[in-house]
């Protein structure tokens, strides 16, 4: 056509995007987490630095890989496969093996995400998916504790969890806040995993509603029980520190593909969080529930959603004034 | 002073400064002139001369057909060059006169009816408004005389007068305001007397503090209220401006008028103004020339029937590559397909976008962040939305409300995984309305 | 089921298409997605499978040849009943029989015997053919789909045999380097052998499909 | 001991047996719901492709109301001919029914070689999108060219060619109108399989305008009205139409067009003789291979 | 207590369809849509209540009673089956609306492994009466929670890019096998 | 014939068929299926208390027992069955004891269905095995990590805790149970 002008562009509005991005969140995410990181890895020893190596490798070949078969384009480099590798490692025993890890990140990225449709339909949280799914797999490794560097307690391997319910035992707040404890690779430091995730909590890549209610529901029952029979079951400032929850509920319980969309779905769901660990916890057969918690309500996301559905603006109103 | 507000929205950046301090000028005659003869929501009009008629300023060239319709007027005197199919600012051909202008300047304006509203008769205003062809000039180009018309049983107890001017970019409300606030709460009167309201309110974003004193001091406070609103889009939306100033909900699928307020533009204010005191048609209105794509962005009144092209030379000309031409804001504006389409009645402003501004390269799958769903003004599951109609699931769109959505776009400029949402849900409006339609056969 | 309607096979190759249709075209638990409860709960590894597919086999060829026989006089409203009956009978037989012999395997395969009488692929196959088919067809017919099951149980048996304890068959596989997958055993296991058996199944028929295209 | 338990298993279960029969017995007599057998087996002889083209909700509900005498037996399009005739079977009808196939031809010659391309889109890469804000080709009335149709189709009867034109597999069509619905320009359409001679353009565009946008669109020059012998080919709107009523070809305007826009389509298989005698095609084609020579 | 331990055991720690392997057929069948979903939980905790009371009976007064072990199956199976097709004919008779949310998947319970398990774990256990009746509508409700939770996220995927060869059953059995794992974590909650 | 007969007559008559066929069955495998069982439970027995070669079944309280004997009929233990719950379902368990209840001869796991090479590993000897001799005064107790050091105590299986602290307290309840019976 008879146009000086080059062809112009046509698309529909808005024709300004804001600069968050996916790759930014994920990118985020994976900065935060890494003070928590590098803390695990001066606690554990360089091994856990190898772990970390291992999985993230695994999973973005595998992610790669994936993506290359279905020939699909996207998600190549938006880092949440990074992500997934880190908190897969972060969430395991400090001297889990090097072939367990490959296992567990290539589950959780095939079997956690990419059956799925890859990145954003995913039901369940891959890294947990990969935990789990090791968990069930090599059930002895899974459950064998060692010291950190910087410890508390004199001998026992055992995490606090498991030595306050198999043992009696509860473990002084001071050490559980900075993390001189044993547990999971980067679960321990819950200073560390409270002060990355702020950062998070002020960009609103973290729906806070879901930390907020886990929290409330876990110190509320905390408290309820402990009342009950302080001799048997812990205060709630124990359980708010002690094991996965905190990462947990800020990292996993928050990851924005597997969790409600809407906020009173947020709240629901993150009080059944809470519940569910205080259950697991203080009467199930496991000394932490966080991981079945966050897995078994991730199933519920759909319904949960569903079901909250926002009223639209204008409908189910009185319309008198 | 207090600052009403509504759920959701979003801050883009304004970049109001372009054109904000930028006095309004005369934008001239181009050398050709293209009239749609449908410039307004409802029947089209029909020619009312023909090829090769001289005509006047102010002259009927579009005569209505039915109620729901304005009339067209010519902008120019000069010659009806032709009659045909030509391109409009919202993608189709319609039927539209051409017109060469001469410089003879003959006028055929109608009959002053008063300056002061207490002493007209609603009647004559509202027969003024239906003649000067006047539509809503916020964008949506209803034909005013039908709004202000409202059924017997819905009777009309505010008046708003919507100077909130939210969308980015634009500063041609601003500017009336700032410039013409007599004539803005004039017309605010006289539209207030056509429909008998006990209160008109004149809603202003915090960011015009200028705009809000000048109308203060040109207004009476006893007839008519400023006040702020937060500074946030869509501020400017009659629903969420509603909700904001008076706490009511427009019921979903539903009119303003059916909770008793009107909202109006302040460009539609002043046209009603305008008709009345001085009988100018509808044939003039100001438009905002911006974007890193032009040279001198600035504030003009334009002939309706200008070609953009036009407005870009009035503007110091390009800047740099054109890459988009938006017609309207950033946010709900239409890109265009040439430089040869005139503005319209409904035009606010036009955005030119260097050819770095605009691109973007393919979308992600949803990644549920639910940024979309924080900031729907109207309660959506934008994202849902999305999906379903990416899988082509129509059959779902009506039971997640897409024709609730007001297409305002904050879903789509919030989204990390830049999913052309808004596109998503047009698609899923016109694909539901099909099947509905079907359905009903 | 478009190919058994063509009148112009002749019965022996009728029969033959019959009887291999089970295994792949129509395996039950593959294709038509019956009988799955067992195929989960018994296939812990491959003896247990076997044994699980033979008293399948059994029942069903018995069921059906019975059933067949039978067909012209049961009235439409007892049919059901009537023929739960009857396989229920040959459950009860093979549970007793392998109560009396084989006591260990009788223990592994649990209540899962019993559930022999309701698995759907007995009953789909009595409501959907034997009731409709002469005698000779019901039996080949029964047979093809019990084998077709039995080797499918035996196939996912023996991946998570292997898998979850290093043999197959009691034979081990695996060196003592391969540390076994205890999920295997373990429910989540079961389910996800087997979704992945299915998805190969359909990937390979979607090959075919598209290699007969070409 | 044998005999005691043989006795009481047969009693027992005879007993119940007994019991649960007479049950059953009066549940069938009280509780009796008549329902039409013929419904399932006329689902049984649809092709269950749940399309809709009988303007159902699917298979079942159409066998619902053909059963219930609601519909004509010829609704169900893909099952053509001979599920209505197994119909008419099954409901006992001996009227003739006439079904005449229909397939889907699509009505633009202007892919990416031939048409102008004079803006860029940016945005979702369907046909229904990118027509909101009217897509990349200079002709408004132009195929997209994003592929709606052939996505929609249950029968792989369409696809797109290399150069952006979906093009329909005559002997898959089964006519069930799915891409005529999904294609948001109406550039599809069902004919008859008869109906062999189309304009392949649907710009209503005048000849100028049309011929900057494209090389191959319908230009409204009327040549092909003035060299018609059959009467049947007229311009209206700036755009020749073919009627199908005059039972003839064209001929000469078929060959008078300067832009080929009136074509004969390829017959459907199996139906080449009717369809040779109907339009003399074997002395068109020879002629044509003549003159291009 | 008893009670509460037995319905908390049926519907999470030993859930029939997720670990053990009951009723699997109708899981994947009808597991795609929740208001189907929804009404088969519905129709299935009905049969299994109904029948919990009635095999109790049986086994109490006909199997020990007379000392017919052997005929367990036969009873058990011929009692539900007539059941079941008599409520079916019940309510189509006399609730068209009942009939079409639940009549239409009863057909499909007597061939479920759910409701003849049932009986012979309850048989197994000796639960009294009460409990074998606690015991059945537990075992229903956690065959409609996971049967819900499945069509949840099924209907779900249904919008999700999942790879042509897993649509359908393939998936679904993945995802009752992450939800096996999920449901894990109640593992030792009646024991411990 | 009207159907409603028809369908009563057939339901019976195959009913009846079914019953008489099962009870033949039934006859001729009833012995071995019996033979079966007994042998499995002497197995069990002698194999808990080990010089046992004889025993006698009672019953107190409800509580079964086997008193067992060797060739020259003295009572050389006591052989208990019990059942309780695990980490994953119930556990049966055979328990093998001293004629004064003091001392655990050795123990059995009956059935069990704990996670295979975790709990599952309480099936094995060299856990069965620990239990011979400990002594069951004042109670069985388990350890963790390190090696028994008391009578009383066995040590627990690494990351199976739950399902070895079943398998004592099983032990503990029934030992005590069967002790208030005496
Ligand atoms: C850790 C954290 C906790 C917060 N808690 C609350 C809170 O309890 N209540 C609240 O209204 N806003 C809270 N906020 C502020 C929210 O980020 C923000 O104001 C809110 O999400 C916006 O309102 P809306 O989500 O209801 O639209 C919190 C923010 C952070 C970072
Ligand atoms: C998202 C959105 C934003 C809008 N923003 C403005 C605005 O900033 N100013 C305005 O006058 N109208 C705006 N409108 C239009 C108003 O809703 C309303 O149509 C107008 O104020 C009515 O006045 P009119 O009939 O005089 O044009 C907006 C509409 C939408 C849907
Ligand atoms: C898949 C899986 C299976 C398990 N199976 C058993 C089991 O059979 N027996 C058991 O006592 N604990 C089992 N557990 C529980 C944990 O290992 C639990 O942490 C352990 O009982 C604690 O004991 P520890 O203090 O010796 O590590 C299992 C855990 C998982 C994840
Ligand atoms: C706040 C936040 C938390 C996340 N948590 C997880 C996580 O726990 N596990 C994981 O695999 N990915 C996590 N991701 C990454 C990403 O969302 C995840 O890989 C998707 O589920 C893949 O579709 C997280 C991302 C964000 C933004
Ligand atoms: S869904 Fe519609 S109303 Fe809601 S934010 Fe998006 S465009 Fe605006
Ligand atoms: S903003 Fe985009 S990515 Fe986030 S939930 Fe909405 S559609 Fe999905
Ligand atoms: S090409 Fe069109 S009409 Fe023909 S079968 Fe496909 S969708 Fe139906
Ligand atoms: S014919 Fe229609 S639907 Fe098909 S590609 Fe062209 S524009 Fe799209
Ligand atoms: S085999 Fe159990 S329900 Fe089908």
């Amino acid at each position: 056509m008879a146009n000086e002008q080059n062809s112009l562009i046509l698309s529909t509005s808005p024709h300004i995007k804001s600069d968050e991005s996916v790759r930014k969140i994920m990118l985020s995410v994976n900065i935060t987490l890494v003070p928590a990181a590098a803390f695990s890895v001066y606690q554990f020893g360089l091994y856990t630095l190898l772990l970390y190596a291992v999985s993230i490798a695994t999973c973005l070949v595998s992610e790669y890989v994936v993506v290359r078969l279905r020939k699909r384009t996207f998600t190549l480099n938006d880092g949440s496969a990074l992500v997934t590798g880190i908190l897969l490692v972060m969430v395991l025993p400090p001297r889990f093996p090097a072939y367990g890890v490959v296992l567990g990140a290539f589950v959780s990225i095939v079997i956690g995400k990419q059956i799925f449709g890859g990145l954003g339909n995913n039901i369940f949280n891959p890294a947990l998916i990969g935990r789990a799914f090791l968990a069930a797999t090599y059930p002895v490794h899974i459950s064998q504790w060692i010291l950190p560097r910087m410890s508390a307690a004199a001998v026992s391997g055992a995490t606090p969890l498991a030595g306050m319910k198999f043992d009696g035992i509860v473990t002084p707040f001071s050490d559980l806040f900075f993390g001189t404890v044993s547990g999971s690779i980067g679960e321990t430091s819950a200073i560390l995993l409270i002060l990355g995730s702020l950062y998070l909590l002020m960009k609103k890549y973290i729906k806070w509603r879901i930390p907020a209610s886990i929290f409330v529901t876990v110190i509320v029952l905390g408290e309820i029980f402990h009342l009950i029979n302080p001799a048997k079951f812990p205060g709630p400032v124990f359980h708010l520190f002690a094991g996965g929850l905190m990462i947990g509920a800020l990292y996993m319980a928050a990851d924005m593909v597997t969790s409600p969309i809407t906020k009173k779905g947020c709240v629901i769901y993150g009080c059944a969080i809470g519940l569910l660990v205080i259950i697991i916890r203080l009467f199930g057969g496991l000394a932490e529930g966080v991981m079945y918690a966050i897995l078994f309500m991730n199933a519920f996301v759909p319904l949960i959603n569903r079901a909250t559905k926002p009223r639209i603006f204008g409908t189910g109103v009185n319309h008198e004034y | 002073m207090k600052l009403f507000s509504f759920q959701g929205g979003v801050h883009p950046a304004y970049r109001k400064e372009l054109s904000g301090q930028r006095e309004i000028k005369e934008a001239g005659i181009p050398e050709q002139l293209v009239i749609p003869l449908s410039q307004h929501i409802g029947a089209p009009c029909e020619p009312g001369v023909a090829a090769g008629d001289r005509i006047k300023e102010g002259q009927v060239i579009g005569k209505t057909v039915s109620f729901v319709s304005a009339p067209v007027h010519s902008p120019v005197s000069g010659k009806v060059k032709k009659i045909e199919k030509s391109f409009h600012p919202l993608g189709q051909k319609v039927l539209s006169v051409i017109i060469q202008p001469d410089d003879e300047g003959a006028r055929d304006y109608m009959k002053p009816l008063g300056k002061n509203a207490s002493e007209l008769d609603p009647k004559d205003i509202l027969t003024r408004i239906t003649d000067a062809g006047i539509v809503g000039m916020g964008g949506a180009t209803f034909p005013a005389h039908v709004k202000f018309s409202p059924p017997k049983d819905k009777p009309i107890d505010t008046l708003i007068i919507n100077g909130c001017e939210c969308e980015p970019y634009l500063t041609a409300d601003h500017r009336l305001m700032v410039e013409m606030p007599e004539y803005i709460i004039s017309g605010a009167k006289m539209i207030g007397k056509v429909l008998d309201v006990k209160e008109i309110v004149i809603a202003v974003e915090s960011n015009k503090p200028d705009a809000v004193e000048k109308l203060e001091k040109a207004g009476d406070e006893r007839d008519i209220l400023c006040v702020l609103t937060k500074t946030k889009y869509p501020q400017g939306a009659e629903k969420m401006l509603i909700k904001a100033v008076l706490n009511r909900e427009v019921p979903s699928g539903g009119l303003p008028m059916d909770v008793g307020v009107v909202v109006s533009n302040v460009g539609t204010a002043l046209a009603v103004c305008e008709s009345v005191r001085d009988g100018k048609p509808l044939i003039e209105r100001v438009v905002t020339v911006t974007g890193n794509g032009v040279k001198n962005p600035g504030n003009f009144f334009v002939k309706i029937g200008t070609p953009v092209k036009h407005l870009i030379e009035q503007a110091g000309g390009t800047a740099g590559n054109i890459g988009k031409c938006i017609m309207g804001g950033p946010m709900m504006g239409i890109a265009q397909a040439s430089l040869d389409v005139p503005v319209i009645k409904g035009t606010s402003g036009i955005l030119i976008m260097q050819e770095a501004d605009y691109m973007q390269e393919g979308y992600l799958p949803c990644i549920k962040c639910s940024f979309c769903v924080q900031v729907c003004p109207v309660n959506l599951l934008p994202s849902k939305l999305s999906v379903i109609a990416e899988a082509r699931r129509w059959d779902l769109a009506d039971s997640y409300g897409v024709n609730d959505c007001i297409e305002c776009g904050c879903c789509d400029y919030v989204c990390p995984g830049k999913r052309p949402i808004v596109q998503f849900i047009k698609t899923a409006k016109i694909k539901v309305r099909e099947i509905k339609e079907r359905e009903k056969k | 089921m478009a190919d058994t309607k063509s009148g112009d096979i002749n019965t022996g190759n009728k029969s033959f298409s019959e009887f291999i249709k089970g295994f792949w075209k129509e395996n039950p638990v593959l294709v038509m997605l019956l009988g799955m409860c067992p195929t989960l709960a018994v296939t812990t590894s491959a003896i247990n499978g076997l044994t699980m597919g033979l008293a399948v086999v059994f029942v069903m060829t018995g069921s059906s040849v019975i059933v067949s026989l039978v067909r012209n006089i049961v009235p439409k409203q007892v049919r059901i009943a009537t023929f739960v009956v009857i396989i229920a009978t040959f459950v009860t037989m093979v549970d007793l029989f392998l109560k009396a012999f084989l006591l260990d395997l009788s223990k592994a395969l649990g209540p899962f015997i019993p559930l022999i009488v309701v698995n759907c692929i007995i009953l789909g196959r009595a409501e959907a053919f034997a009731s409709r088919n002469s005698v000779w067809l019901s039996l080949v017919d029964a047979l093809g789909v019990s084998f077709g099951f039995t080797v499918t149980l035996v196939f996912l048996g023996g991946i998570r045999e292997i898998l979850g304890m290093r043999t197959f068959f009691g034979m081990s596989v695996l060196g003592e380097g391969f540390e076994p997958w205890v999920i295997m055993l373990l429910p989540p296991g079961a389910f996800i052998t087997l979704g992945f058996m299915l998805g190969a199944k359909n990937l390979i028929d979607r090959k075919m499909k598209e290699r007969k295209k070409y | 001991m044998g005999i005691t338990i043989l006795f009481v298993s047969l009693a027992s279960m005879g007993g119940v047996g007994l019991i649960l029969a007479v049950i059953l017995a009066v549940a069938d007599k009280k509780l009796a719901v008549k329902e039409d057998p013929r419904v399932e087996k006329a689902l049984e002889m649809l092709p269950g492709a749940n399309c809709g083209a009988c303007g159902f909700a699917g298979c079942g509900a159409f066998a619902s109301a053909i059963a219930a005498g609601k519909v004509s037996v010829d609704g169900c399009k893909p099952g053509g001919i001979d599920v209505a005739r197994k119909l008419t079977e099954l409901l006992g009808l001996d009227e003739a029914v006439s079904v005449s196939p229909t397939v889907a031809r699509v009505f633009c010659s202007g892919g990416i070689k031939e048409t102008v391309m004079d803006k860029v889109y940016n945005g979702i890469r369907t046909c229904i999108s990118a027509n909101l804000i009217g897509g990349e080709k200079a002709c408004l009335y132009s195929c997209i060219g994003f592929g709606d149709c052939c996505e929609v189709c249950s029968f792989d009867a369409i696809h797109m060619d290399e150069n952006g034109l979906p093009v329909v597999d005559l002997n898959k069509c089964t006519g069930c109108g799915e891409c005529v619905k999904a294609c948001p320009r109406n550039i599809i359409g069902l004919t008859g399989y008869d109906e062999v001679v189309h304009v392949y353009c649907r710009s209503f565009d005048k000849g100028p305008v049309a011929k900057k946008a494209c090389k191959v669109g319908c230009i409204a020059c009327k040549l092909c009205e003035k060299d018609d012998e059959t009467g049947a080919v007229k311009v209206i709107d700036n755009l020749a139409v073919v009627d199908h009523e005059v039972n003839k070809a064209p001929v000469g305007s078929i060959r008078r067009c300067p832009t080929k826009v009136i074509r004969v389509s390829k017959p459907v298989s199996g139906y080449e003789d009717e369809f040779k005698e109907k339009i003399q095609l074997e002395a068109f084609e020879e002629k044509k291979a003549g003159t291009s020579k | 207590m008893e009670v509460i331990l037995i319905f908390i055991s049926a519907v999470l720690v030993n859930n029939f369809v997720l670990s053990y392997f009951l009723g699997i057929c109708p899981f994947i069948g009808v597991s795609d849509r929740i208001e189907s979903a929804v009404s088969m939980g519905f129709a299935v905790t009905f049969v299994l209540t109904l029948s919990a009371a009635i095999t109790w009976l049986i086994n109490r007064y006909i199997l020990i009673a007379l000392n017919v072990p052997f005929l367990e199956y036969v009873s058990y199976i011929i009692v539900i089956a007539s059941l079941v097709q008599f409520v079916e004919m019940f309510i189509r008779k006399t609730s068209k609306t009942l009939y079409d949310a639940l009549g239409i998947y009863l057909p499909l319970i007597t061939t479920n492994c759910a409701i003849l398990g049932l009986a012979l774990f309850g048989a197994l256990r000796d639960y009294s009466f009460i409990e074998n009746i606690v015991f059945g509508i537990g075992a229903g409700i956690g065959f409609t929670l996971a049967l819900v939770v499945m069509a949840g996220i099924r209907e779900e995927l249904d919008l999700a890019d999942v790879p042509e060869s897993l649509k359908g059953a393939a998936i679904t059995l993945i995802i009752a096998g992450l939800l096996a794992l999920a449901f894990m974590g109640f593992a030792g909650l009646i024991s411990a | 014939m009207s159907t409603r007969v028809k369908m009563i007559l057939i339901l019976t008559l195959f009913a009846s068929i079914s019953g008489g066929v099962l009870s033949i069955v039934y006859l001729f495998s009833s012995p071995l299926i019996e033979a079966n069982l007994l042998e499995e439970l002497k197995k069990s027995i002698f194999l808990v208390v080990p010089n046992a070669k004889d025993y006698d079944e009672k019953v107190i309280d409800e509580i079964t027992y086997f008193e067992c004997r060797d060739e020259s009929g003295s009572t050389v233990g006591i052989a208990l069955p019990a059942r309780g719950n695990g980490y994953q379902g119930v556990i049966k368990l055979m328990v093998g004891l001293t004629p004064d209840l003091s001392r655990i001869t050795g123990i059995k796991v009956l059935e069990q269905i704990e996670t295979p090479g975790l709990g599952g590993r309480i099936g094995e000897d060299s856990f069965q095995n620990q239990f011979k001799g400990v002594q069951t005064e004042p109670a069985v107790e388990y350890v963790k990590n390190r090696e028994p050091e008391k009578d009383t105590e066995i040590q627990a299986i690494t990351g199976a805790t739950i399902s070895s602290r079943s398998i004592v307290s099983i032990i503990n309840k029934n030992i005590q149970m069967l002790k208030d019976a005496l």
